[in-house]
């Protein structure tokens, strides 16, 4: 095997490498990745026509917002999956267990330092989602960094008390209610008889133009990513670290 | 957009990638795991993908690495490879 | 309306898995009428996109997401492009999703228990990654959509039992490196010409004349390779029987059918679309005759590990393998013929797949053995499940007026068109094999006593007298079967009809 | 360093090292979910092999004159605040062009922060998978499991 796995390794490496050569120079300006219509497109037009100076977001949200949606969709099914995979909720453990170990979580320091922090690191995820059209970040680092808080309260204060703020209901309607808000923003702009995810369609119901409209709807729409992220990331930890039973954590 | 830094940090890369395969304790299999994301991260930085080197380190360095330690703790710690 | 199609076929499952996961804990008798609903109202617009596109006014759809108007002659936004190729195996997609969900009505509840919400979500999920992969118009946004099929199997498979989990695994780490594959081969495109969006690749590789480019070339290996994988083309098969066999019957049903047909389609689509027949069929290129070979490989080896297994689906696992060979061997002879039989027998294999699969998970699931002495007597016992699986069989033997005779057909005279007679010998072999499999069944079945069975297989059961016990499934069942073995004639008889748009619409494609 | 010695770097090794390093670190990773016996090392593996993909489409996205893509406008409102009177619109419509060598090319970023998401997706998932397949065989060392589910195996 290890013998097989090699040679498989050694000759795909080789294919890659011979490739190589062939390829514009790295920090080429002008290689075709770069210098294509596209791309130019991309970063000559985006501020004018959704009035956003990150690109990277714009495109994200709105060029190419149809394969954001599925990437939101993917993180769901990996929040379900995980679910559907480790939970047993016909086993004897399943939520009859009321919490027998008061003493799960860290030490006073570390509780005390969260609680410290946790505000803070609360408000920049907040920030980070709505400041994504002007500076890095977005729906899904702000969701991630919103996610990774709670993570922090459950390892401090202990799963269950981040349970009794985040349920796995509550996860599970974040989580659908977040692909709702980005998949039902789209489905208005048809109803309102445009393509689906074509923003301009709603600049009757938003406040200023048809390019402001697309701008508006960016932020809407990371809002509904940042939903689904929190919940599944903290689902996936909550989930990982008890091995389905969602009780007692790390 | 120094090459300089950008030489160094993939040569760290490479040793960490390998250093994390080596390991025989997965707890710092994944420890390791995580400075090689948030290395990758740093390079990013630099190429000047902001976003990408965003996203690295709150997913790559952060939950990656935590929903693997917390596999690492509810199943085994010592792996024989 | 019509031009909204496309995007209506893939919002109504996908609002369905939400509205399943959101109600499902409180009402889970509600799942299986909302998928229902939702599939069964994918299926019906997909019907009609299919109307639309033969109709004659509409002879591609195209639809961009957003609304972006090209730049330059470049699609900035994302496109979806619905031809008559494209809507066939989306109707056929949505359809076997459909039906299979009237099959799991009664079985849900038993084998995912309290996971029934969860089940039918990541099943709607499926159908949505499924019909997104065969329309979309843009190569990145196919590798995202194959990753949503790849997470909802591994998730659907592992459900099983230990076995399930444990390939399950070997699916994730087999999958991702698929999918990882088609990804570096899309970069490769990608630094050369700038553009992913599929039309708009092609134009480039043309105009700027990249074709003898190392990259391209290495692209074009990669994403095969990645294709291959998640298809299980023979060396790299090692995933899909354990996969299929130990999930939960009614994922094998959903996915057997649909999986690895729809990665026939992308093979088909990338060797086509991107990269045109003057590059793929090149006689500059070693390829051609080491894909037929390794194709020829695969249909052998396939049929004889077949043969050498007693589980029911084991046997059709291997056999998928070597149909998988059939249409990559297919597409690969030549273009024109080859490569539209290959692609009529997707349709043809789906079908067939489909009806073998759900008789054989009903009848597993009342003799409760999967060896094949389980059919002793069945013809008896269980007379309408045997038709059902003798209409699969027969197809799968190749005997008219099966779709599988016909597609057997094409593809032996594409193997002789093109000179290429070791194809052509293999087809004849499986088939050989094939008959061999099947007819050791049916002779159980009519001669065998049913004393095969033991009790002990059974244990929870209460009437533990297999007389009584072994009798015919409910409604929710036989229906589907019968759906599935009359969708096999109904392709066998309209199989000329079906050839000819086929043919016509690969043509038009190379124009 | 020595300038003769850095001008050989910069030319020779610099134009190609990304892609090097990217297909080596993707060595690495392949060679680990092949070979590796353990269920997390092979997953670690797999991440290392997804992050060098990732690699790869960023340097593709890389200009050596650019910056960051986003788009700034200390430059144009301090020119406008200093004066103000004379700006015409032919001069505006100047400075509200946009140099696109000045900035990185956002698709890749854009690409890869889709791949990031699949890829912690994935790993989850895997995870979870491989704590089932412990739950019920004990071990996480695949040629353990496989010994357990051969028929002689003690089980």
């Amino acid at each position: 095997m290890k013998i097989f796995g090699l040679i498989a390794v050694l000759v795909v490496g080789a294919l890659l490498l011979s490739a190589t050569s062939d390829f514009p120079d790295w920090r080429d300006k002008d290689s075709p990745a770069n210098k294509s219509p596209v791309s130019s497109f991309y970063i000559e037009k985006t501020e004018k026509l959704t009035k956003v100076p990150n690109m990277v977001t714009a495109v994200l949200a709105d060029y190419r917002g149809y394969d954001t949606m599925f990437e939101t969709v993917v993180i769901f099914i990996a929040g379900i999956g995980i679910i559907a995979v480790l939970r047993n909720f016909d086993g004897p453990n399943s939520s009859s267990i009321k919490r027998e170990n008061n003493d799960e979580g860290g030490g006073l320091l570390a509780r005390f330092t969260c609680s410290l922090i946790l505000p803070f690191i609360q408000i920049f995820a907040l920030y980070v989602v709505a400041h994504g059209h002007h500076s890095p970040g977005g729906g899904f680092q702000g969701g991630v960094m919103l996610g990774a808080s709670y993570i922090l309260a459950a390892l401090a204060f202990g799963l269950s008390k981040a349970k009794d703020i985040f349920s796995e209901r509550r996860t599970m309607i974040f989580a659908a209610v977040g692909i709702f808000i980005y998949v039902g923003w789209g489905v208005l702009c048809l109803l309102f008889g445009k393509e689906f995810l074509n923003y301009e369609a709603l600049d009757s119901i938003l406040p200023g133009d048809a390019k402001m409209a697309r701008s508006h709807s960016m932020l809407i729409v990371e809002i509904g990513v940042a939903f689904t992220v929190t919940a599944i990331m903290f689902s996936m930890y909550s989930n990982l670290s008890t091995r389905g039973r969602l009780s007692k954590g790390l | 957009m120094i090459w300089q830094f950008d030489i160094i940090i993939l040569i760290f890369l490479v040793i960490a990638a390998i250093i994390s395969l080596r390991l025989k304790d997965l707890l710092g299999a994944s420890m390791v795991f995580g400075i090689y994301s948030f290395l990758i991260c740093l390079l990013w930085a630099e190429m000047g993908a902001v976003d990408v080197a965003f996203t690295e380190a709150a997913v790559g360095a952060g939950v990656s690495t935590v929903i693997m330690i917390a596999t690492v703790f509810s199943t085994k710690r010592r792996s024989k490879d | 309306m019509t031009e909204h199609f496309p995007v209506l076929i893939l919002l109504v499952p996908l609002f369905g898995a939400l509205i399943v996961v959101l109600l499902g804990r409180e009402r889970p008798d509600q799942c299986w009428v909302t998928s229902l609903i939702s599939l069964g109202v994918s299926s019906l617009i997909s019907f009609f996109t299919i109307i639309a596109v033969l109709s004659g006014k509409v002879q591609t759809l195209r639809y961009r997401m957003g609304g972006w108007p090209e730049s330059d002659g470049y699609e900035v936004g994302i496109e979806l492009r619905v031809d008559i190729l494209a809507a066939l195996v989306v109707f056929a997609v949505t359809f076997v999703g459909f039906v299979n969900t009237i099959y799991s009505k009664t079985r849900a509840g038993a084998e995912v228990r309290g996971k029934i919400p969860f089940f039918y979500a990541l099943i709607q999920l499926l159908i949505v990654g499924l019909c997104g992969i065969v329309m979309t118009n843009d190569a990145f946004n196919l590798y995202v959509l194959i990753e949503i099929t790849s997470l909802t199997s591994y998730a659907l498979i592992a459900m099983g039992n230990r076995r399930a989990a444990l390939s399950s695994f070997n699916y994730v780490i087999m999958g991702t490196i698929g999918a990882s594959f088609y990804l570096i081969g899309v970069g490769y495109l990608y630094i050369k010409t700038g553009t992913l969006n599929i039309d708009d690749i092609r134009m480039v590789l043309g105009q700027n004349d990249l074709w003898e480019h190392q990259s391209i070339i290495v692209a074009f290996i990669f994403i095969m390779l990645g294709v291959w994988t998640k298809m299980a083309f023979f060396p790299l098969h090692g995933w899909l029987p354990n996969a299929y066999a130990y999930a939960p019957s009614m994922t094998g049903t959903f996915m057997a059918p649909l999986m690895t047909k729809v990665m026939v389609y992308v093979m088909i689509r990338v060797m086509v679309w991107v990269f045109g027949n003057e590059f793929v069929y090149s006689s500059q290129h070693v390829w051609g005759e080491i894909v037929i070979w390794m194709s020829v490989l695969a249909i052998v080896a396939g049929s004889l590990l077949a043969l050498a297994r007693t589980d029911i689906k084991k046997i059709l696992t291997y056999l998928i393998v070597a149909e998988v060979g059939y249409m990559v061997g297919g597409s690969w002879l030549a273009e024109g013929i080859g490569q539209a039989g290959a692609f009529y027998h997707i349709l043809s294999d789906a079908a067939m797949t489909f009806c073998l699969f759900i008789a054989a998970s009903i009848i597993v699931l009342r003799v409760g053995d999967s060896r094949v002495n389980a059919f002793d007597g069945l013809f008896r016992k269980m007379p309408l499940t045997m038709i059902g699986f003798t209409v699969g069989a027969l197809s799968m033997i190749g005997l008219p007026p099966t779709c599988g005779f016909f597609s057997k057909w094409y593809l032996i005279s594409a193997g002789i068109e093109a000179g290429h007679w070791g194809y052509a010998c293999a087809l004849i072999f499986s088939s050989l094999v094939n008959a061999v499999i099947f007819f050791r069944i049916f002779e159980r079945a009519y001669f065998g006593k049913i004393s095969g069975v033991k009790e002990d297989h059974f244990p929870s059961d209460s009437d533990a007298n297999p007389d009584i016990r072994i009798k015919e499934v409910p409604w929710s069942m036989l229906v589907p079967l019968f759906i599935a073995s009359g969708s096999v004639i109904l392709l066998g008889i309209m199989n000329r009809g079906l050839f000819e748009w086929i043919q016509t619409a690969l043509k038009i494609m190379n124009t | 360093m020595d300038p003769i010695i850095a001008t050989f770097i910069e030319e020779n090794i610099v134009p190609n090292f990304n892609y090097w390093i990217y297909v080596i670190l993707m060595m690495i990773g392949l060679y680990a979910m092949i070979t590796k016996n353990n269920l997390i090392k092979k997953l670690i593996g797999m991440a290392i092999f997804q992050t060098a993909i990732i690699l790869f489409y960023v340097s593709v996205g890389v200009k050596d004159t650019a910056n960051i893509p986003i788009i700034s406008h200390h430059g144009s409102e301090h020119h406008q605040m200093t004066d103000l009177s004379s700006e015409t619109d032919s001069t505006k419509e100047i400075h509200n062009t946009i140099d696109k060598d000045k900035y990185a090319n956002p698709l890749p970023h854009v690409l890869m922060l889709t791949a990031i998401v699949v890829g912690v997706s994935t790993l989850g998932l895997a995870l979870a998978i491989s704590q089932k397949i412990y739950k019920s065989f004990g071990t996480l060392e695949e040629d353990e499991i496989l010994n357990k589910l051969r028929p002689g195996g003690h089980d």
